[in-house]
């Protein structure tokens, strides 16, 4: 090996050694997102799509991560279903190679999904909040929205303090998510001794609550609590009690009320209180910083799924970051864990299950068509 | 004649209204095991609704049939098909999808016994069946002439063939007791030959009732035939003796104007 | 009977072939996507069989056959997660359950025939998904039943994406030879007849509506089977297993693979899983291009791709081919 | 005020919007034996009609009418192109697979030209209400009720005085004799078939300020038609209307004294007793064949 060859030796390999370190950086990470893009929960999927791609462009702009590597997301439909669920994550973790799975708006779903990526890839759930999901305490899996459970303790507080109401009724599409609300108000009402006088659970298909609501006011009870995820149908229940006279006080599950389920109601739902986890209103910088850009790409304000899937992207690309890895799992989640994580809401952290709780959770009014804060509590 | 007492079939004062329509009013009959007997009258006479009576496919509003002494008012018509009772019909007369040779399957399925299992491992009870059908069928496939047709879906048979193939599906089991409803119906004049050939040939040992408007068949093949008119028994006998009684040359040439 | 020993030659010789096939595709092929989601099409091939069985046995269109594949997955699951049974246990009390069920099922709705056996059998999976919605200390209510301890069949693990498409698979061509031989022995002739002319079968001496009822529940157990045989797959089951959109989807298997044949719908599963995983556009636009071939498809070959395929043959040998096929 | 009065009359109220949705069915699948599944999606469509025309500045009592021709439009292009090639005298899963396929591309449409989002339809009666002698009716609702009262007797009186009519209701008993007695058949199958689906093009207008439109919304009212269709006796104008009010008032009575949850299975459970034990239905013809 004459001196001359090995110098050519030395410089090939410097030479492959730097592209493939470029090529490394410039490999991007691509976080994968199961969301229902297809049939009737496709506008959350959208919402969803919207708040995501915000996080990654600022990401991406901001040099991205792990040594200036881009974000890359990829789409595939869940069709509501848990069969496709667990088809999309599949396909995101093998054909999609998917670092990250995200996404998930419906509480099943995720439940089919949580069983596929357990103990093999870091799965953030984005809106789905049964309690259930995070109850198995898979050490990958992190939610980024609030539990039902903290939702209703602290909108139920609000309601049995502030309120206090004699008499309630409770009315509610028949789901998971339903179930538990119910099953907090019951808790908190019989702990403040007011009586439930009636609950009625109706099916997805039903589109006529006359005569559900002539019941109810047959009871009149002082408050009427509804539970409804979906937005039109929320809507035209609500038109529908203005049309028979309404109740003294009129509340609605906190964490649904969304400007897609409002301007449907065209102002049937003025009067209504609720509770959220996040309020575009609410002043601090980091808030307004996200409200604004996401009003300057949309020209609307941002609701709450487009805000977890923000953050969701904000998340997982700062802890990729920080633990300097994006596939040592173990390494990922404990950073996670032993961190806060800026966001729009404020500092989040993840509790052992993997669960964020909201710093601030906020008891609005609806007043001629907007969400008008009353209080605001920490949690 | 007949040997008496040793009926094969036996009607008592049949009666079948539809709503007001009555296309019965009455009708008491014998015929001999082993008689080649025939039906006739006009359109519209109850030929059709006595078939259906006498095969057991529609029960009767009043009165009894016996089959071989046995009433069957209340029998389920494929109870009676297994007690050796044939039918052939004049409108949905075969399979039309199926060849040839899976009509006579199809015909010979009362008679196997083998069960699904018995498929899958070949018992015995299954190559029984299997043999005894493969002997069975080239026998009619012979009688009926359709032994080069066998492969062949019935759909695509000549009109005539169909309607021998409907008379080799009901010999498939062996009956002792045919029906044919207007087996000759639209057949030309060397068919309806081929076919009393047919008949003739299925004829020992075997009971026979045709109903039929073509007086060649009748009186070719029956010694006696019953003249049905508006669903009244005219006269039964011999062909050549009733088609001399008033009232069925009235019936059938129209009352003769004075 | 009429093809007996023909059948005993290709018949084995196809048997092997599947068999062979399964064992290649099982361990060559890697990636364990493809390998699971073969594994999830076998066991609704399995559902596709099952509505066949109506379809192109008796010709009725099955629009409730998912209250059993429903039926089959709530049983196994309640029989694994409440009484800890193990899964093969489990899923034979399924089968046997969806019996019963048919029995009494079809006694009732067995007596229609056409549309009207469609929507009524349509209208039982409506009465049955709100069942399973509201019955909840049985069925768990609108979240289901999930959390299964792991799942395995005769020593194989199915959480395992190669032991659950082998034995998705075996199953499958065990079901195929025991239809193949249902088609060809004497209950599978008298239903042939019941289908072709019920009038004639009647006076042939078939009892048309104990024919009709024994289909229905040899079609049960089938479905009742794909429907456990999904839950290694989705570790959840929900009331949507009850949805008629299940039946739907098996049912354009069997029209795309072709009712007359006997594998048609494991065909048609083929196609109906494997073509959407090649485009991944819209889903929207998916569902889109995918409804539009069923109608042209329904429009110029009724008859699915069984009937192209034939029609293809028949050129070429001059038609003189016997329909009947495995 | 009076519970039971009250529900009586959301239940009649009710029923009047199922009315118009299942007489559209009736005559497809009366008149022409085809089982179609993509009823929902005419219905979905009559609603977006309404809701595009209200968002260019057309008022509603305009908007209404287009929508219907719109629906019928495409009705008539649907007829011509798929219905009459590939459905009549084909065996029923044909009619059930096309009409399944054509909804979902005709949802899919939808979604992909408006959007996923639920949109609102402004009615003309606002949240109005009328107080009749301590009932209360919203302004829409009475709107629906007289437009269903109307439009089905008008076509009720259509049906039988007109010759049209009449050669409908032929071609509806018997295809092949209408055919021989010089009917032009197909021309009489193109009608009934816009006519089915402009009438759920009308319910869909009608009810679509109080549904909101959304691109699924034609599932929910497909399952009811059926349910009215069948329960009223297939090919019967008069039954179906007899059958939406039942429907309607059976599902608020159950509604309110029963159970709220259990309801979406009591109109199933009607149909299934009323096939099993009185197969034509409440007018229709016994066309069953039994075993």
């Amino acid at each position: 090996m004459t001196r001359r060859t090995m110098l050519q030796g030395a410089g090939a390999l410097a030479l492959s050694l730097s592209v493939c370190a470029t090529a490394f950086a410039a490999d991007p990470v691509r976080i994968g997102l199961a969301m229902p893009l297809s049939g009737a929960a496709a506008t959350y999927g959208n919402d969803g799509r919207q708040g995501a791609e915000l996080a990654a462009e600022e990401v991406n702009a901001a040099g991205g991560i792990l040594g200036g590597r881009k974000l890359e997301l990829i789409y595939e439909d869940d069709k509501g279903t848990p069969q496709g669920g667990v088809a999309a994550v599949q396909k995101l973790m093998t054909v999609g190679r998917a670092k990250v799975i995200t996404g998930g708006m419906n509480s099943s779903v995720v439940l089919a999904e949580s069983s596929v990526t357990r103990n093999k890839i870091l799965q953030v759930n984005m809106g789905a909040q049964a309690d259930a999901i995070t109850d198995q305490g898979s050490p990958f899996l992190f939610q980024v929205n609030n539990t039902v459970s903290m939702n209703s303790r602290a909108f139920n507080k609000y309601l049995t303090d502030v309120l206090k109401p004699k008499t309630a009724a409770y009315m509610g599409e028949n789901t998971e998510f339903n179930k538990t609300v119910l099953e907090h108000l019951k808790a908190s009402l019989a702990a403040a001794k007011i009586e439930l006088v009636s609950v009625s659970t109706y099916d997805a298909d039903t589109n006529d609550f006359t005569s559900i609501i002539t019941k109810v006011k047959s009871q009149n009870p002082d408050l009427l609590y509804v539970s409804d995820a979906y937005p039109s149908r929320a809507a035209q229940l609500w038109k529908q009690v203005r049309q028979l006279g309404g109740f003294k006080h009129e509340a609605m599950s906190p964490g649904v009320v969304t400007p897609g389920m409002l301007k449907p109601a065209e102002g049937a739902m003025n009067g209504v209180i609720t509770g959220e986890i996040f309020v575009a209103s609410e002043p601090s910088p980091a808030n307004q910083a996200f409200v604004q850009a996401f009003r300057k790409k949309h020209n609307v304000d941002p609701n709450k799924v487009h805000l977890v899937a923000y953050e969701a992207i904000k998340v997982i690309a700062e802890a990729l970051n920080r633990a300097g890895t994006d596939s040592d799992y173990p390494k990922i989640a404990k950073v996670l864990r032993d961190n806060p994580w800026p966001t729009p809401r404020g500092m989040l952290k993840f509790d052992e299950k993997g669960r964020a709780s909201a710093p601030y959770f906020y008891i609005q009014q609806v007043k001629d068509g907007q969400l008008v804060l009353l209080t605001q509590s920490r949690n | 004649m007949h040997r008496p007492g040793s009926e094969a079939v036996r009607a008592r004062g049949v009666v079948k209204r539809y709503g007001g329509v009555v296309a019965l009013a009455g009708v008491d009959l014998e015929i001999g095991t082993g008689e080649v007997f025939g039906i006739i009258g006009p359109n519209g006479a109850g030929k059709s609704t006595l078939f259906d009576v006498l095969c057991g496919i529609t029960k009767p509003t009043e009165g009894e049939v016996f089959l071989f002494d046995r009433p069957v008012n209340d029998v389920p018509p494929h109870e009676i098909a297994r007690q050796g009772v044939a039918r052939s019909f004049q409108r949905t007369a075969v399979f039309g999808e199926a060849t040839v040779r899976e009509n006579l399957l199809f015909g010979r399925h009362a008679a196997s016994s083998h069960s699904v299992l018995g498929r899958i491992l070949h018992s015995a009870a299954w190559r029984r069946d299997r043999d005894a059908f493969e002997a069975k069928a080239r026998e009619v496939l012979e009688l009926t002439g359709l032994t080069e047709d066998q492969h062949r879906p019935a759909n695509v048979l000549a009109y005539g063939v169909q309607r021998r193939l409907a008379v080799g599906i009901a010999l498939m089991n062996d009956p002792r007791l045919l029906f044919l409803d207007e087996p000759a119906a639209g057949m030309n004049g060397k068919e309806s030959a081929d076919f009393v050939e047919l008949v003739r040939a299925i004829e020992p040992g075997r009971t026979i009732v045709i109903v039929e408007h073509d007086m060649t068949v009748i009186s070719a093949l029956c010694r006696r035939t019953l003249v049905m008119v508006d669903g009244r028994p005219v006269t039964v006998g011999p062909p050549g003796e009733v088609f001399r009684h008033p009232e069925v040359i009235e019936a059938y040439l129209g009352a003769d104007d004075e | 009977m009429s093809s007996t020993r023909a059948f005993r030659i290709n018949g084995a010789h196809l048997i092997v072939a599947w068999l062979l096939v399964i064992a290649a595709f099982g361990t060559l092929v890697s990636n364990p996507f493809v390998v699971t989601l073969a594994g999830y099409t076998s066991a609704f091939a399995l559902f596709a069989l099952s509505i066949n069985v109506m379809l192109g046995g008796l010709g009725e269109v099955p629009l409730g056959q998912c209250v059993f594949f429903g039926l089959g997955a709530y049983a196994a699951a309640i029989g694994m997660k409440s009484f800890g049974l193990p899964f093969e246990l489990a899923l034979l009390i399924a089968m046997a359950v969806s019996v019963a069920a048919a029995a009494v099922i079809g006694a009732l709705t067995l007596k229609l025939t056409g549309a009207y056996f469609s929507i009524v059998s349509w209208g039982l999976t409506g009465v049955v998904l709100v069942a399973a919605m509201n019955l909840e200390h049985v069925t768990g209510g609108p979240l289901g039943i999930f959390g299964f301890p792991t799942i395995t069949f005769a020593g194989v693990d199915l959480s395992e994406p190669r032991g659950y498409f082998l034995v998705c698979a075996v199953l499958l061509v065990a079901t195929v030879v025991v239809l193949a031989a249902v088609r060809d022995s004497r209950f599978g002739a008298a239903i042939e007849s019941v289908r072709q002319n019920p009038h004639l079968a009647r006076s042939m001496g078939v009892d048309v509506f104990r024919q009709r009822l024994k289909a229905f529940m040899l079609s049960a157990p089938i479905a009742a089977m794909a429907g456990a045989l999904c839950i290694p797959y989705t570790q959840i089951v929900t009331p949507e297993v009850f949805a008629v959109s299940n039946t739907v989807d098996a049912l354009l298997m069997v029209l795309l693979g072709g009712s007359r044949l006997l594998v048609g719908p494991v065909i048609g599963a083929m196609i109906f899983s494997i073509i959407p995983y090649f485009f991944n556009m819209d889903p929207n636009v998916r569902i889109l291009i995918f409804s539009s071939a069923i109608i042209l498809i329904m429009i110029f070959a009724p008859g699915g791709l069984h009937q192209l395929m034939s029609a293809v043959a028949d050129r070429f040998t001059g038609g003189r081919r016997a329909p009947s096929g495995i | 005020m009076d519970l039971l009065l009250q529900t009586l009359v959301n239940g009649l109220v009710v029923g009047s919007g199922y009315a118009v949705i299942a007489v559209g069915l009736t005559l497809v699948f009366g008149i022409l034996g085809i089982v179609n599944f993509a009823h929902g999606a005419f219905y979905a469509l009559g609603a977006y009609a309404v809701f595009l025309a209200l968002s260019v500045g057309v008022p509603y009592l305009v908007a209404l009418p287009i929508a219907v021709a719109v629906v019928v439009a495409v009705g008539f292009l649907i007829e011509l192109s798929i219905v009459r090639r590939s459905l009549y005298g084909v065996g029923n899963h044909g009619s059930l697979i096309v009409t399944f396929a054509l909804a979902q591309v005709l949802m899919a449409l939808m979604l992909l030209i408006a959007g996923p989002d639920p949109h609102p339809v402004r009615s003309p009666f606002g949240q109005s209400n009328l107080e009749v002698f301590g009932l209360m009716v919203a302004g829409q609702r009475v709107f629906i009720l007289l437009v269903s009262v109307a439009v089905l007797s008008a076509f009720g009186l259509w049906l039988q005085r007109s010759v049209r009519g009449q050669q409908i209701t032929a071609v509806a008993q018997n295809p092949r004799g209408a055919l021989y007695s010089g009917i032009n058949v197909p021309m009489i199958r193109t009608i009934s078939f816009m006519l089915g689906v402009g009438a759920a093009g009308l319910a869909g207008g009608l009810l679509a300020p109080i549904t909101t439109v959304f691109p699924t919304m034609g599932n929910g009212s497909l399952i009811t038609s059926f349910i009215v269709v069948i329960l009223g006796g297939m090919g019967s104008i008069s039954g179906a209307m007899l059958g939406a009010l039942l429907i309607g008032l059976a599902n608020a009575l159950f509604e309110t004294y029963v159970s709220v949850q259990w309801t979406p299975a009591l109109g199933w459970v009607l149909v299934i007793a009323i096939l099993l034990f009185a197969p034509q239905g409440l007018r229709g013809k016994a066309q069953l064949d039994r075993y």
